[in-house]
């Protein structure tokens, strides 16, 4: 995360605003492990379609959406995104859509491995809420 | 002369597989009717999409793969 | 940057959510340097005060707020905020709540070389009107 | 037995100099009579807070530093 932070603000040292949220794996209700799996062909194309979507809308210099998949323990990273932009409230606003896009709209699957074997995730109505405020 | 269909999330589970090679072309129609019947049930759901050849359908009862296509089942997502 | 975040971040593995802000320099309207005072009896405890209201109305793992004195040019850094909670939305309104107390409440004060000299920068209607949102 | 006076941020500019030794003990009056009088007419100014031994005060018209205190005058804070 820290490298990737320092290259990404170092790309945008004109930007007078830069907002990171990294998403981690929660000790949450006993999980032990957490997977995430995607569909390749839409995964990236969808990615690089919301990263742009975020650029353009919230006038940034600068976007970095990293999402990872497999089998993830406790305290390790899934997502990183990271905006830049002339004033805070556009780089914050935009990180907050990205996030609510990569949790219910972009191509990723979640399950999480309990004491009594695996469980799908859906999307909480809050999530499908928080997507609608974009709408 | 075939298509493959893949079954992405909770659905690999329903499958009881991740992909299955059918014979092509394929429709709305022969999907629901080559597929586990609790896999056709979830594919009413309008919050199920389809992919066909990397292209998310907008309807997916007009769903039109050919020899070679992927079609992919696509339940509701949870990312981030 | 990159390793107080990491560093930050490695601290409060177990936080779901970690959301950090930069605000660097903007070169806007040929400034060609900024200048940040502070009063040094107030500045420290108002910060710790700040935080700890902060990590209290937050529900915060983690918080970490520096601030930068001294003369600075277009493109560096002036404020590194970063917070770390179980959700995200915690996380994010804690930063905002964060900024919007150091823009406008926090016993520094600002300001600009242009051509023609310096000039002392005033927290704008809007800085005050975001301020009042947490009251 | 002084007060030493310290003028932040703008009020450096109208006073000339960052800080002034005064005779102890200084209250809210004799604060008023003993700077220029711009700076007077500023520190009436509500936006204006004045603190004393390093503390705020909630009412600056009950400013009493007495010897070896230090009376920061503080304008409208801008930082971030």
């Amino acid at each position: 995360m820290g490298e990737a932070l320092a290259s990404f603000n170092a790309a945008y040292d004109q930007a007078g605003a830069t907002v990171a949220f990294l998403g981690k794996v929660r000790p949450d209700g006993g999980a032990r492990a957490l997977e995430l799996t995607h569909y390749e062909p839409l995964t990236l194309p969808a990615m690089n379609t919301l990263a742009a979507e975020a650029s353009a809308r919230f006038s940034l210099s600068g976007v970095l959406v990293w999402h990872r998949i497999g089998v993830l323990t406790p305290g390790q990273p899934i997502v990183l995104v990271s905006t830049a932009a002339a004033h805070r409230r556009c780089a914050f606003d935009a990180v907050d859509f990205l996030m609510d896009h990569l949790k219910s709209a972009a191509w990723f699957w979640k399950r999480e491995k309990r004491a009594d074997g695996w469980h799908w995730i859906e999307p909480r109505a809050a999530d499908y809420a928080d997507l609608n405020r974009w709408k | 002369m075939s298509v493959r269909i893949v079954f992405l999330g909770p659905l690999r589970d329903l499958a009881g597989t991740v992909e299955r090679e059918v014979p092509a072309p394929l429709d709305w129609d022969g999907l629901l009717g080559i597929v586990e019947p609790a896999i056709a049930a979830q594919l009413l759901d309008e919050r199920i999409n389809v992919a066909c050849a990397g292209r998310v359908l907008g309807d997916k009862s007009m769903l039109a793969a050919k020899d070679g296509d992927e079609v992919a089942l696509l339940p509701p997502v949870s990312g981030g």
